[in-house]
Parts: C-alpha cells; structure tokens; sequence
C-alpha cells in the first residue's frame, strides 16, 4: 500500500466532498464527519507504525522521478503531527454537536472543518514546497470560511484583518518561493536541500531563509508578525477557536521548523540566531498579553502566542535535547490547547460572558469541570508529571547545553508568567463568591464537557506516559537534526 | 502565387489599419459620447476585421492553416460589436450623459419622461 | 425605467452557443494547445455570466436547472476518483494512464485520463464561480 | 528586462502596500489585487524572461520558455481569484453590517477591559 | 512584408495609446467606457499582428477569448452604468 | 519491599477519599485519613536502626527510562528524618483536624485529598535522588499547598493568599530547576548522590555558579527567606491544621532540605557560605523583628516560622564552612550542621504545637486578634501550658529543647566571628550581634504570643464565642507535642544519635564514614560560656522590652506601608495586570492598519539588511535579457494603470483600472511565451470585473475618510520601504541563478511519457496535478464561503430578536 501516506490528506477530502452533498441533513453530515475522522485516524496511526518500523516513507505522485513529480514524505514529526490533528479535530467536531448549532451545521460547518484538517495534514505530508503553499492555501480557505461563517458583527469585523494578513503572507509565500526557484531551479524540498548543501548557501539563500522564517512566522505568529493574531482568534465561535489555536499556528511552527532543519542549515549564526532572538521576543509578546488581559479567550490565544515561542526556540538551538523537546511540546501543545479552549468555552457557556470579573464560584455549581481545568492548566504550565513538563525539560536542557543561559531562564519564567494567567482564570472563574448564572441546560454541559475530559485525560497520558512517546519523538528529532534521512527517503535510487 | 496572397494581405491589414486610425481620431475628436460611440463602435469593428482577415489570409496563404478560430473570431466581432456600441448608448443615454449642442432632435427625451412619470 | 434588452438578449442566445462551444473547444485542446480545464471553465462561467446578464436569475435558473454546489461536488469527486483510481492498482497516487483505444464511433483515439481529472477541473470552476455569482446576484 | 521587470514589480508592491494601508475598504482590496499580481509577475521573471517558444511541443523548436513557473503562476492565480471573490463578500457583508467602510471605525476588540 | 506587420503594430499601438488618452480626459464614464471597449478590440488587432510576426497560432485562442471578453466586459459595464446592478434576480417583477 | 511506591500511598489513599465521604456519612472522614501517616510513620521508624549505623537504601521506579528520568528513593539519615517528621506531625495533624474541622459544614473530601497529596509531595521530596522526580514533587507541594491554602475558597484573603504562595514557591522552583537541569549537564547525571560523586567536575565548571544561585532560589522562596518570605503570613488564610502541618513541620522545611541535601555539592563555594549564612541571618532578624508588630496569633506565629527557618538556613551556611577547614576549628561548623538538625525537629515540636493552640484559641473563642484576647489561662488550662512550653521553647529557655539548640546556635555563631576565611574577620563580627539581636526579638514575640493571649485580663468588649477549653480530642495533639519538646530537653543525646548524627552524616556528606563519629555532646549545662552570656542578656534585654512593649510597639508605625515588600508583591501583580495591560493597549490599537506596519516595516528592515549583510545584493547585467520594446511599453501601461488604480476618484475608475493592471499582466504573460497564463488571467480579470460590478451595488463608494497628508506620508514610506525591498531581492535573487532549473525534464518526457503536447497544462494536470486538486479545492471552498456568508446571517437575527 504505498498510497498510504495520503490517506490522512484524501479521506477528510473525501468526506469533505461527499458531504457537500447533504447539506440539509445534518445528523448525517454529522456522522459521516466522525465517521471520517476516525477512518482517517486509523489509517493515520497504521502509517505512524509503518514510519516508525521502516523509517521515512516517501511517495512521488503521479510516478515521476523525484525532483519532477510532487513528492509527499512521512517522517515522524509529519505523521506525528497528522495524528494529533485528526484526533484533536474528532473531539472538536464532537463538541460543536452541541455548541456549534443548527444554522452553521446547514452552511457547510463540517466539510469546512474537513477541508481544514485536509489542509493541515497536507501541509504537515507534503514535501514540495510549492505544494505546500498550496495546502497552506486550502486551510487558509477553509479557516476564512469557518472564522466568517455566521456573520456576526465581530466576525466579519475580525476576518477581514485575519484574510487581510494571510492574503499578504500567502502573497510573500509565492514571491519567496519564486526567489528560491530562481537561484536553486527547484521546488522539491529534498532536492532544495541538496542543491543548498550543494553551493554552501550563499548569502542569497541566507536572505531567502530570513523571508521564509517571515512568511511562517506570519502564518505561525512569531514576533512581532502575531499581532494579528489575538484579535482574529477571539471572535469566531469556540470550536473554530479551538481548531485554530490547536492547528493553524502549528502548521507554521512545523514549516519554519522543516524550512530551518532541512534547507537552511549551513549558516546557522545568522538564521538560526534570529530565530532564536525572535522566538525569545514572542514569549515575552505574550507574557505580556497573557497578563493584560481579563477575558478569557484572549489570555488564552496569548498563551498560543507564547507556546509558539517555546517550540521555536527549541527548535532554533538545534541540538537533540532541544529538538525532541520542541517535538514534545509541539503535540503537548496541541492537545492541551484543545483542551482548554473547549474548557473556556464551557465557561463561557455556562457563565454568559467571556470576562473574568463577571464570573465567581463555578466550583460550587461545576466542581468537575473545574478539576478538569485545573488540570489541563497546569499542564499547560508544565506541571511535572503533566503533559508540558518533559518538553520543556528538554528544551531547557538543550538551551543550556548550548549556552543559551538566559533564553532558558526567561523560558522557566515564561512558566510562571503561563501559571499566573490561566490560574487566575481559576481564581477568579471557579473561586470566589458564586455569581447568578443564567440557566443552562445540564445536558448541553454533560455532553459538552465529554470531549473536553478526554482531551484533558488524553494529555495526562501524554504527561504521564512520556516513556511511550519518547521513541517516537527521539526520531522526529533524529530527521530533523539529520536531513540526509529525510533527502535519502525522497531521492532514492 | 506569394505575391498575389501577400497584396491580398497587405490590402486586407491596410484596409483595417486605415479604419483603425479612423476610429481614434473619431474617439479623440468627435464632441460627445454618442458621436465617439457611433465610431468606436464600426469603424472600430472594421479596423479588427480588417486586419484579422489579413492575418487569416497569411496563415491560410503562407503557413497553410486554415483557422476556423479566427473566422469564428471574426463572427463573433461582426455580431457583438454593434449589441456593445447600443448598449454603451443606452447607458449614457440613460444615466444622463448630455449629447452636444449640435444635436438636432431628440427623440428619446419624450418616452424617457414618459416613462419616469409612470 | 423598465427597458427592454430585445438586442442584447437575441444576440446573446446566439453568442452564449458561440461562447460555450469555444470554451469546450479550449478544455479539450489543453493538453496539447493552450487552454485546459481553468481556462474552459471561467469560459463557461463568462457564457453564463453573460446569460445572466441578459437575462435575469431566475430565467437562468430555470433554462440551467443544477444546484451548482453539486455540480462542484461533482467536479471534486471526479477530479480525486481519477487521481486516487491509482490506489486501486497499487501504483502512486495521480499516476495517469493513457493509450490508444478503439472506440466504436470514433474510430481510432488517444484516450487520457488526465483528461477525465481535467473534466472534474472545469466543473469545479464552473461550479463554484456560478454559486459565486449566483448567491451574490440573488443577495438583497 | 528582468531589471524593468524588476521594477515594476516593487511598484506593484508598493502600491498594494500603499492601498492596504489606507482606510477605506475597497481601496484595500484593491491593494490586495495589486499585491497577487506582484506575486504573479515575480514567479514569470524568476523563471527567466528568455526563451523563444511557448512551452508547447511544436516542430523545429528546441528554446521553449520554462514552464514550471508559469504553471505555478497559474495555480497562483485561480488561487488568488477565489480568495479575492471571498474578500470581496466579505468586505460587503462587513459594509452591510458595520454601516462604514471606514476602517478607523472597525477598531475591533483587542479591547482592554 | 515583415516589415509592413511591424510598422502595422506599431500604427496599432500608438492608436491604442491615443485611445488611453480619452480613458485619461474622459469626461464622462461612458466615454470612458467606450474607449475600453475600442482599446479591447485594438487589442485583438494587436494580437493578431503579434501572432504573424510569431509565426504561432497559439494566440489564436487569446484573439477569440478578448472579443468574448471585450463583449462581457461592455455589456456588464454599460448595465452597471445604466441600473447600477448587473445581474437582476427577476426582472418580470 | 520497593518503599519508592510508598511514598504514593497518600495520593493513591485520597482517590478514596470523596468515595469514603459520600458513601459512609456518620464517621468523621478524617478518621480513615488518620491510618495513612500512622501505618507510614510505624513503617519508617523500621529504618532508624539502618540510618543509625551510616547505611543507605534505595528503591527504583522508573518514569521515562529513554530520558533517564526515574524515581529513586534513598532513605538516609536526612530524608529518614525528614520522613518521621512529615508522617509522624501529619499523623499529629490529621488527628487534630477531626476536631477542628466540623463533618457537617466543611467539604472534608477536598481538604484531605490535597493535605493526602501534600504528603505525598513532602515525602517524595525528601526522598528523592533523582533531580526530576524532588523537582516533580517540589511543584506538586506548591500546588497542594495553594489548594490547602484556598480551601475556603469563596474569601478573598485565601484566593489571594493562595496565589501569592504558588507564585512565590513556583517562581523559586522553576528556577531550581534550571539549576537542576544545569547541574545535571555538568555532572552528566540526574542523581544527587551521583552528582555529589561528580564533585570535581562541576565545580570547576563555568556555570557552577549559576546553578548555585537558581538552587538557592528555590530553596529560599520554599523556606520563606528574605525577601521571599511574604508569602508565608497570607498563607495563614488556611484552615490551622493545615498551617500547623504546613508551616511548622513541611513545606517550608524543604527548603532547609534541600539546602542540607546539596551541601556536600555547594559547599566549596564561597558564595553559597555567604549567601546562606547572611541571607538567612538577615531572615531571622527580619522575621523576628517584625513579629512583635502583628496582632493577628496566627500571623505571628508565621513571623516566628520566617525567623526560626532562617535560624536555621544560617546554621546550615555555617555547617558548610566544615568544608573548608581542618582539624580542631572543623569541629565547631560540624557542631553547626548538628544544631541546624536539632533545631529543625525542636522546631517542628513547638511550632507545631504553637500553631495547634492558635488554632484553638480561634476555635473557641473565634478570633484571633491579640488585641482583643487576654486572661484566657484560666478557661483554657491546658492550652495555656501548651502554648506556654512552646513558647518558652522557642525563645530558648530551659528546660525545653529550644534551648539547646539554641545555645549551639549562638556557638556556632561565635565561631564565625573568629574564623578567617572570605574575608569573614572583617565583617565576621556582625554574626553574633545579628544573632543575638534577632534572639532578643525571638524571646519578646515568644512572651508576646503566649502571655497578651492567656495572661492578663479578659478585655471588655465580649469575644464572637464564648470561650472554653478545646475538647480532648482536639488537645490530644498538642498536648503530644508539648510533651515531646520537654522531654527532648532530657534526652537530647538519645535524639542525638537516633536521628541528628544520622542526618548529619548525610549533610556532611564525606567528612565522616559513621554517625557515631559526629562528636557532638549535646547538654544543657556546659560552663559559663559566652553563649551562656548571651542567653543571660537575651533575656535581660527580652524582658525589659517585653515589658515595655506598648511604648516601643508605635516604632512599627513608621514604615510607611509602601515601602514593606508586602506591597513590591502588590505593586508587582498590578503591574502584571494593569500595567501590562497599559502597556498592550499601547500597541496593541485593535487597527489592522497599525499591525500592518509593523509588519511590513520589520519585513522590509531585516530583509534589506541581511541582504546588504550577507554581502548577497548582486546585480549582474550580464543574465538579464535584453530590453524589449513590447515589454517596456506594456511596463508604461501597468505603471499608468496602476496609478490610476492609486489616484482613482471613483471605484468605477478604480476597477477599469484594475482590469487594466490585469490585462497588461496578461500581455505580459503574451510577450513572455505563457498563452495558458495570458488565457486564464484574460478570463479571470473579466470575471473578477463582473464579480466586482455586481458586488457593487452593496459597496459604497470611493472614500478616503480623511486620510490626512501625515498619514498618507506614513503609508508611502512604508509602501516604498516593501516595494524597494522586493525589487532589490528580486534583482539579487535572478543576478544569483546558481543552479539551473529541473524544467528541461519536463520539456523532454512531456510527450514520450505524459503523452501531451502543452508542457504547462501537463505539468498542471499529470506532473503537479496534486497542486490542482487542491487548487480547485480552494476554489470549492470560497464558493462555500461566499454561499454560507451571503446566506447565513446570525447578527440580524439576533438583531432582530432583540428588536421583539
């Protein structure tokens, strides 16, 4: 089956489509969406276990040679990546059920979410670079459509800055590959590799990295490229929220990474150092945030702002500690990300209001959900023995090994900065004087919060069971740090 | 045999070439829109299919091919051409663009009114 | 005022086959002249744009009557079926196949199946330019 | 020619940079029109100008023009017609609901209770 | 001969040029409009002067295309002009 | 038996616990809590007899083995101690919380989970080896504790006092543990004892220091040191037992703890000596000190805690100087790790005990303002002899065992002064002074405690309860513990050997092979000494200004409230809210517009830069193609018509424009060999045009809403900015063609292979027909879009729901 590496790309595709055609039929929509999901998930981990076993898989469409044909590739960070989202997009697909209601179930809300994860998994599989602009345009679409899709006053308002900024990076994304095919005449990013390696990148290629990291860091909100970022986020409903902030940022975390570890490696004083100076500026960008505000969708998309910038220095060190680290939080990130949004939306639900102040006492009245957040915020925070603690660990580690002293300081201090603001959700949400809250519908909760406790279980697993991922892990770091396993898988022969 | 087709072909090209110069100097001096309409409308059409005949004739005659397109291309001209030039008309007329002082009689003012009134 | 568009509607009924042919003409003629499904399509959607033009929503709606959210459907479907047929015979993804084929009414043929992935092209665009256009012109 | 071609290309940025940067909204997608196209002629003039013959097999032609970046142009622009039909409603409904297609008046909420 | 077609394309484009001046000076919009639509059929003549000089029948489909287009383009402009909405939802209402 | 699973039996006895609670009502919940400390104390005692003679045991579970990440238990002489004390005091305070805390109002479920997690994290830390799993449960006290703390949590006093401690002890922890992550790159191991082994080569190392510092850091904001110590009165919010179990025998000892735990590592260093001895030094003075100025019992019992832990800290400072000298002068900073120990289980004797009686003073009479309090020694007896013996403990009396400890305190105190290294001599004199200054405090807050509550007379105004003695059960725990701090004070030496020596030997980690060689007799009177002497004028001095307390009290007064560290912590998280806020709101402005600039100006700024850097702006004429009279004209007419699209005054004109920015890209795409490309983009520009047109009868039109020239000006140096950069990079980018492109290939197969003849729409439909799957994908989904957001309008709905 060597097919088998699309199959996270086509089948939400081809659910996607298939449901096009049910518009009106939502209980069908919605079972075929799961349906999907989980066909999808299942192949997605059977082809994890073929990476894991045989290595890179590596698959040139069409049955050209190479360079010439698009070629999608399988290493563990794609297919680690592709997992995650398939799983964290079942259980949002799950939540909106409940939350997302009829009128957008109607205008295609699923085969927008599918198009989406088709987009995100494309962009994390693909290894033509041209291709990925490509896959970065359907989940742009697709992300423009769910961000709009209800029309709402703030909606509108917001997506028109969201489309704006991504109309611009997609723009640069085409010219800065243009400028790549100019000097190197190739789309291929194996071959880019090669052909880099092969003229010891010249400053040219140093500028074109620098517009690369421009463009992903748009897209993955870097400093001070995020300042879109915050205000976009917080206006479409909670599930798209949760996809976004789980999702979309990552794909261009994981395109600065591929770009980073697999192109642009010979002149890492220059890239690399920017990167890191940048990622360390990010944190401190959402510190901030985090901190200004009182509502609690904007402290958490600043929390996605800062997560963003722990990985990526993780990755800029460019050692093993820090790169399995990064991968570590990368997938931490994700699925706590979910989580919490689907948390905070609960709140949100049940309290009326997305501000602190005008909240108190749900523990009283909704002790579960608070444990549940509690958790997932410590998580969050990187609480050993939960899930953001061993990637942080090794992110540490490396910064230290390679002398970065004071970027892993400011990274155990961003911590706390991480701490204070989602325990202060808690303080002031769950404890505290009950405020009146209007009546809501129990069952609505009950299954609402379903997906959210899973998600939550899903990353003490993660936490606690740290042994079980660190193979996997251990080799996403290992292609990154040695692109002759990723360029040998594509140019075979 | 040359010889024949290319003064067929140069005619052709002449005649539409001399058209199109027609066409911009009525564009650029005539007083009022309805007046530039009339030539931008046929003289204009004449000019492209003067010389879109010409380059028919030059690929049948010197490259022998015989392109359905271009004949297509031209029908399609001598049809919409005019449909263009009275709509662009009407909408000036409509939307209230003012003929020149020149202008003898209009006719159209009265139904116009008319109608408005309705 | 009310007008009448009697000369433009007559002169489209003939111009929109014109159109329409040519923009078959130019789909077929991809693979091997300028043209392809894109430009074959956004050909039909200027055909029918111009229907729309002269005609109205609903006249259109009934002379063409397809839910073009289906059409792009449709368009999709065919486009990934031709690509993912592969999967079937367990070569890559997209890998085409082409050949001669005899076929009974047209003789001798080259038959290609990117030309089949081609069709699924020019029904999406068609598709969904028309819903574009469509909802847009119905909005009030 | 590549350096004409250049030119017009930070021209073509620099004004859609110019238009995005404005208030009003249709300048704005205007700017964005501008801005694809940029991109487009960047992918045409990186690919190099040179070549004799469309890239289409024809007799007796060996110097045809390189045909990748055209074909990446033209995946670029279907791209970049649907995202700017989408804009284009998007920015009506906008007009629609806020009233004002200023956009100093849609401050948004990075409010900071 | 080649020599003719050259000095026709460039009798051509100058013609357009001094078309664009009336695009320019206006005054109003359907004068405007009517020399976009004269610059779209000069630029069919331009095209097809091109394709001599080219030797290629590649543009004949582009030839074809503008006078498509050139039409759709007058036709949606002088309705926008003259209703200010292209396309009705019923117009026997 | 693996004892490393022990340490979880808590945790794994709380998963019960909400079970127990809900199911069997009648029985105080706290009664099945109780077994656990007992069952763990009886089992650790086992190990006495082993820590005695010098051994060590581990036990292994291992984590995440690939990262080398494990538990390791080591039981020695310290964490054995330590172990007692958190079992045998939890044993104490579970007990005491059966009475205090009332079955029927309180929600026992969530109070004994987290003091059930507590102990567990308090065991796992000290028991742990390896540097991960201490900082593991290092966090899991901080997030105990801060649930403990704000366990009622509908106050705003315990929310804040809870915050307050986790921000302070998890800031001192992730700092810990980058100088654990440090000193594990350093000594290439994450076991402690293994990194105590590796000595040498981290103490030359360049981050040895640093690493020191972070420790430091967690150790001091654990144990509440100057000036991290202000966490420690708010966290009196807590319900008392949780204050007593806390603050007297845990959490703030682990700090101790650790500073015990990595002497043998530090102790080399000079700036450790210092920093433990001075900070801690300063600690006591600061804590006993400001004391006497608190009116709330529990309050001054948390400043008492904050003196005596840095008592403690100071002596652990001077124990490391034993590393430094030999010989004779040794002995005395080996007495110092001896007094550090004893004083460590003296004080979690009467401290304890002090915090129980505080807490029934509270119980019974419902308050806890001294002010209002007085003359309750007779209706509450046998609290007042409790209180009375801690007390007195504390301010180093005999015959209770803080004597003693307190007297081998100022010993060792002494003999920094005399010693001579680091420079001490010069300032070495401050030691004692400071000691015995701070004693004199130490002795005035015990008398103030003890004597303004049960002394004296009842005041006038009546207490929110009337006042009686605590129920047995209640009295039962300190009573225990009163007991225990008298009869140390006999047995110091049999204390001595069972579990200090032991401790010591761990401390001091390779100056001895055995407990037994620990030469420290302790006994209570040993000569007129000079430590006897101070002990004499501490309380000459204590009782002068015990006595006349009221006059001096006001001094307090002066410190203007601004200036106490209490509100740097204040002004700090105001700052984190409202100043960060003020400082978003600063660029964050909401306007796309702002955002943009950003953007585009650093985009520009650092690609013109590396491009000039990097030495990587090239232009070669020599590559480029000739001018071309087509393509400099169809340039003219894109430049005039993209200026007509800028300087357009109405939208009309600005579409024209447009399409003929479109249609002179098209005639481009003609002059440069691309027909496909001129095709689509013809076909695509009237579209777009019509889509425009129709799209305009909802648009407004053209509007500049009063873009002044600044504005504008702003706008065009930006603009220029991006449109020079793009320019320069394009020239340098096609000056620098360094490989030739892969396209000869296509142009080679397109028609033996792919059997076509249009090299580009082969390339779109069969090489990269991947690419156009998704292309028209794309164009699928904007037509979903547009569909939904034409025809899907919540806001009006809602409007006009609104509206009825």
């Amino acid at each position: 089956m060597i097919n088998l590496l699309l199959l996270p790309i086509i089948l939400p595709f081809f659910f996607a489509i298939i449901l096009l055609f049910f518009k009106e039929k939502i209980q069908i929509q919605r079972a075929l969406t799961l349906i999907g999901l989980v066909i999808s998930f299942i192949a997605s981990v059977v082809l994890m276990s073929v990476v894991k076993d045989n290595g890179v898989q590596s698959l040139t469409l069409g049955s050209w040679p190479a360079p010439f044909g698009i070629t999608m590739v399988s290493d563990m960070v794609s297919v680690l990546l592709v997992t995650t989202s398939i799983v964290i997009t079942f259980f949002i697909v799950m939540y909106s059920f409940i939350s997302i209601g009829k009128e957008r179930e109607r205008f295609y809300y699923y085969p927008s979410v599918l198009f989406l994860l088709t987009g995100v998994n494309g962009a994390f599989t693909t290894g033509d670079i041209f291709n990925m602009f490509v896959f970065f345009e359907v989940l742009l679409m697709a992300s423009y459509v769910l961000i709009v899709l209800g029309g709402e006053k703030k909606q509108l308002r917001e997506s028109i800055k969201y489309i704006l900024v991504n109309v611009i990076s997609s723009a640069l994304f085409v010219a800065t590959i243009a400028l790549l095919y100019s000097v190197i005449g190739t789309v291929n990013m194996a071959d880019i590799s090669v052909k880099i390696t092969e003229i010891g990148q010249p400053g040219i290629i140093t500028v074109i990295a620098v517009l690369f990291l421009l463009v992903f860091g748009i897209k993955g909100a870097l400093f001070p490229l995020y300042f879109w970022l915050p205000g976009s986020y917080a206006a479409p409903p909670m599930p798209v929220l949760a996809l976004f902030g789980a999702l979309l940022t990552k794909v261009g975390i994981y395109a600065i990474t591929r770009t980073y570890t697999l192109f642009f490696i010979h002149d890492l004083s220059v890239t690399h150092e920017l990167l890191y100076v940048l990622s360390i500026l990010t944190i401190l960008a959402g510190c901030i945030g985090a901190l200004a505000y009182f509502d609690l969708k904007h402290i958490m998309i600043y929390n996605i702002v800062i997560a963003v910038g722990v990985i990526l220095f993780g990755v800029a060190l460019m050692n093993e500690s820090g790169m399995t680290g990064a991968m570590f939080y990368l997938i931490h990130d994700m699925i706590i990300k979910g989580a919490l949004f689907l948390l905070i939306g609960i709140i949100i639900a049940i309290t009326g209001t997305s501000n602190l102040r005008q909240m108190g006492g749900l523990m009283k009245t909704h002790a579960p959900l608070g444990w549940m957040y509690l958790i997932a915020a410590f998580g969050l925070a990187g609480i050993p023995p939960l899930s953001g603690f061993t990637g942080k660990l090794l992110i540490v580690k490396g910064a230290f090994e390679a002398g970065h002293v004071w970027g892993s300081i400011i990274i155990l201090a961003s911590s706390l900065i991480v701490l204070l603001s989602v325990i202060r959700i808690f303080i002031y949400a769950f404890w505290g004087e009950p405020v009146e809250l209007k009546t809501t519908n129990r069952r609505a909760y009950r299954k609402m919060i379903i997906p959210a406790t899973v998600l939550v279980v899903l990353s003490i697993v993660y936490g606690v069971g740290s042994e079980w991922f660190v193979p996997y892990m251990s080799d996403a770091s290992k292609v990154l740090l040695n692109p002759s396993l990723y360029i040998d898988a594509v140019l075979k022969e | 045999m040359t010889v024949i087709a290319n003064t067929l072909i140069v005619f052709t090209i002449l005649t539409g070439l001399i058209f199109t110069v027609v066409t911009v100097i009525g564009v650029l001096r005539f007083p009022d829109v309805y007046t530039r309409a009339h030539a931008a409308s046929k003289s204009a059409t004449l000019g492209v299919i003067g010389i879109l005949l010409g380059t028919f004739f030059h690929f049948w005659l010197n490259e022998g091919l015989f392109s359905i397109k271009l004949l297509l291309g031209i029908l399609f001209l001598f049809i919409t051409a005019p449909i263009g030039g009275h709509l662009l008309s009407r909408a000036a007329y409509l939307s209230g663009v003012k003929p020149t002082k020149h202008t003898v009689g209009d006719d159209l003012a009265e139904v116009v009114k008319q109608s408005k009134r309705d | 005022m009310k007008t009448n568009d009697v000369i433009l509607q007559t002169g489209t009924k003939v111009v929109f086959f014109i159109i329409f042919l040519f923009s078959i003409h130019i789909f077929f003629a991809g693979h091997f002249a300028p043209g392809g499904g894109f430009v074959g399509g956004l050909l039909t959607t200027a055909a029918i744009v111009l229907l729309l033009l002269a005609f109205d929503l609903k006249t259109v709606q009934k002379a063409l009557p397809f839910n073009f959210m289906i059409v792009v459907a449709i368009g999709l479907l065919l486009a990934l079926g031709t690509a993912a047929g592969s999967i079937i015979f367990n070569v890559p993804f997209f890998t085409h196949a082409f050949g001669d084929f005899y076929l009974p009414l047209f003789g001798e043929s080259a038959l290609h199946t990117a030309m089949i992935f081609d069709a699924g092209v020019y029904l999406v665009v068609v598709g969904s330019t028309i819903t574009m256009i469509q909802t847009i012109g119905g909005d009030s | 020619m590549e350096f004409v071609m250049s030119i017009i290309i930070g021209i073509l940025f620099m004004a859609a940079v110019y238009l995005i940067l404005s208030r009003s909204l249709l300048r704005i997608i205007l700017g964005t029109g501008l801005l694809s196209h940029g991109a487009h002629l960047l992918i045409l003039t990186m690919g190099g100008l040179g070549g004799t013959s469309p890239p289409v097999l024809a007799e007796g032609v060996t110097d045809y023009a390189d045909p990748l970046p055209q074909a990446l142009i033209l995946t670029a622009i279907v791209i970049s017609f649907g995202v700017t039909a989408f804009i284009l409603v998007l920015f009506y409904r906008t007009y629609a609901e806020h009233q004002t297609d200023n956009m100093n008046l849609m401050k948004g909420n990075d409010e900071h209770d | 001969m080649m020599t003719f077609i050259w000095v026709s394309l460039l009798i051509v484009i100058l013609s357009m040029l001094g078309v664009l001046y009336r695009i320019f000076r206006g005054p109003s919009t359907p004068d405007r409009l009517i020399a976009l639509d004269v610059i779209g059929v000069m630029f069919i003549s331009a095209t097809a002067l091109v394709s001599i000089l080219f030797h290629t029948a590649f543009f004949f489909e582009v030839i074809l295309l503008l006078a498509v287009l050139s039409f759709i383009g007058t036709v949606s402009f002088s309705k926008f002009i003259e209703k200010g909405e292209i396309i009705e939802r019923d117009r026997n209402r | 038996m693996e004892f490393v699973l022990l340490i979880f039996l808590p945790l794994v006895a709380a998963l019960f616990v909400p079970l127990l609670y809900k199911r069997i009502k009648n029985i105080h919940t706290g009664w099945f809590v109780f077994v656990i400390p007992v069952i763990l104390f009886i089992y650790y005692l086992r190990f006495i007899e082993m820590t005695m003679n010098g051994n060590v045991t581990t036990s292994t579970l291992s984590w995440i083995p690939s990262l080398d990440i494990s538990f390791i238990a080591v039981i020695d002489g310290l964490s054995l101690l330590f172990s007692l004390l958190i079992t045998g005091i939890g044993s104490l305070v579970v007990l005491y919380s059966i009475f205090y805390l009332d079955k029927k109002q309180e929600k026992l479920n969530n109070f004994y989970v987290y003091l059930l997690m507590f102990m567990t994290a308090m065991l796992g830390i000290v028991q742990s080896d390896h540097v991960i799993s201490l900082y593991l449960f290092w966090e899991l006290t901080s997030i105990s504790s801060f649930l403990l703390i704000g366990y009622w949590f509908t106050r705003d006093r315990s929310r804040f006092g809870a915050l307050k401690s986790m921000m302070i002890t998890v800031f001192g922890g992730l700092m810990m543990l980058g100088g654990f992550v440090l000193l594990s790159i350093m000594g290439d191991s994450y076991s402690i004892r293994e990194l105590i082994g590796n000595a040498d080569s981290i103490i030359g190392h360049d981050y040895f220091t640093l690493a020191l510092v972070l420790i430091l850091l967690g150790a001091f904001t654990k144990s509440a040191q100057f000036p991290f110590y202000i966490w420690l009165p708010d966290a009196m919010e807590a319900p008392t037992p949780v204050s007593a179990y806390l603050h007297s025998a845990t959490m703030v000892k682990a700090g101790l703890y650790l500073v015990a735990r990595f002497t043998p590592l530090f102790a080399f260093s000079e700036v450790w000596v210092w920093l433990v001895t001075g900070i801690g030094l300063l600690t006591l003075f600061w804590g006993s000190f400001f004391a006497v100025k608190q009116t709330d019992l529990k309050a001054i019992l948390a400043f008492s805690t904050v003196s005596q832990l840095g008592l403690i800290m100071s002596l652990l400072g001077a124990s490391a100087v034993a590393y430094h000298v030999d010989g004779p002068d040794a002995i005395i900073f080996k007495v110092a790790a001896f007094a550090a120990i004893f004083h460590l289980i003296n004080h979690a004797m009467f401290k304890g005990s002090l915090f129980m009686t505080a807490g029934i003073v509270d119980h019974e009479t419902g308050t806890r303002d001294i002010r209002k309090l007085g003359g309750l020694m007779s209706i509450m007896p046998v609290s007042f002899t409790v209180a009375f013996i801690g007390s007195m403990s504390m301010a180093g009396l005999p015959p209770f065992s803080g004597f003693l400890s307190k007297e081998l305190f100022l010993t060792s105190m002494l003999a920094l002064r005399d010693f001579e290294l680091f420079n001490f001599a010069t300032w070495g004199i401050l030691f004692p002074i400071i000691a015995w200054i701070a004693s004199v405090f130490t002795f005035v807050y015990s008398f103030y405690f003890v004597f303004k509550t049960f002394a004296g007379k009842r005041k006038r105004q009546p207490l929110p309860k009337q006042p009686k003695e605590a129920p047995v059960g209640m009295l039962l725990s300190p009573v225990i513990l009163a007991t225990l701090v008298v009869g140390i004070f006999f047995i110091p030496n049999i204390v001595g050997k069972m579990f200090v020596k032991p401790a010591v030997v761990a401390m001091q980690f390779g100056l001895y092979n055995h407990p037994n060689e620990v030469a420290v007799h302790v006994s209570a009177w040993h000569g007129l000494t000079p430590e006897l002497l101070m002990t004499l004028g501490i309380i000459a001095v204590g009782a002068l200004l015990f006595l006349t307390m009221k006059r001096w009290q006001k001094l307090y007064e002066i410190q203007p409230q601004y200036l106490s560290l209490n509100a740097l912590y204040d002004s700090l998280m105001i700052f984190g809210e409202s100043g960060m806020n003020r400082l978003s709101r600063f660029y964050m402005t909401g306007l796309i517009r702002t955002y943009l600039i950003y953007m585009f100006a650093f985009i520009a700024a650092i690609t013109t830069i590396m491009l000039f850097v990097q030495d990587a702006f090239v232009v070669d004429m020599d590559s480029f193609s000739a001018l071309n009279a087509y393509g400099v004209m169809t340039a003219i007419i894109l430049v005039l018509a993209v200026c007509m699209v800028l300087f357009a005054k109405t939208r009309l004109a600005a579409i024209i424009a447009l399409g003929g920015v479109g249609y002179s890209v098209a005639l481009f795409f003609v002059i440069y060999k691309a027909p496909d490309l001129a095709l689509t983009q013809l076909v695509i520009e009237t579209v777009s045009v019509a889509l425009f047109l129709l799209a305009f009868k909802f648009l407004p039109t053209l509007k500049r809403h009063g873009e002044s020239t600044a504005f504008r000006f702003g706008n065009f140096v930006i603009a220029a900015a991006v449109g020079v950069t793009m320019t320069l990079v394009a020239l340098s980018a096609h000056s620098q063609k360094l490989i030739p492109s892969i396209s000869e290939y296509y142009k080679e197969t397109v028609f033996t292979e792919a059997a076509g003849g249009n090299i580009v729409n082969v390339i779109l439909v069969d090489y990269r027909g991947f690419d156009t799957l998704f292309e028209i994908a794309v164009l699928a989904i904007a037509g979903i879009g547009v569909y939904g957001m034409i025809r899907l309008r919540l806001a009006r709905k809602e409007n006009s729901d609104e509206n009825k």
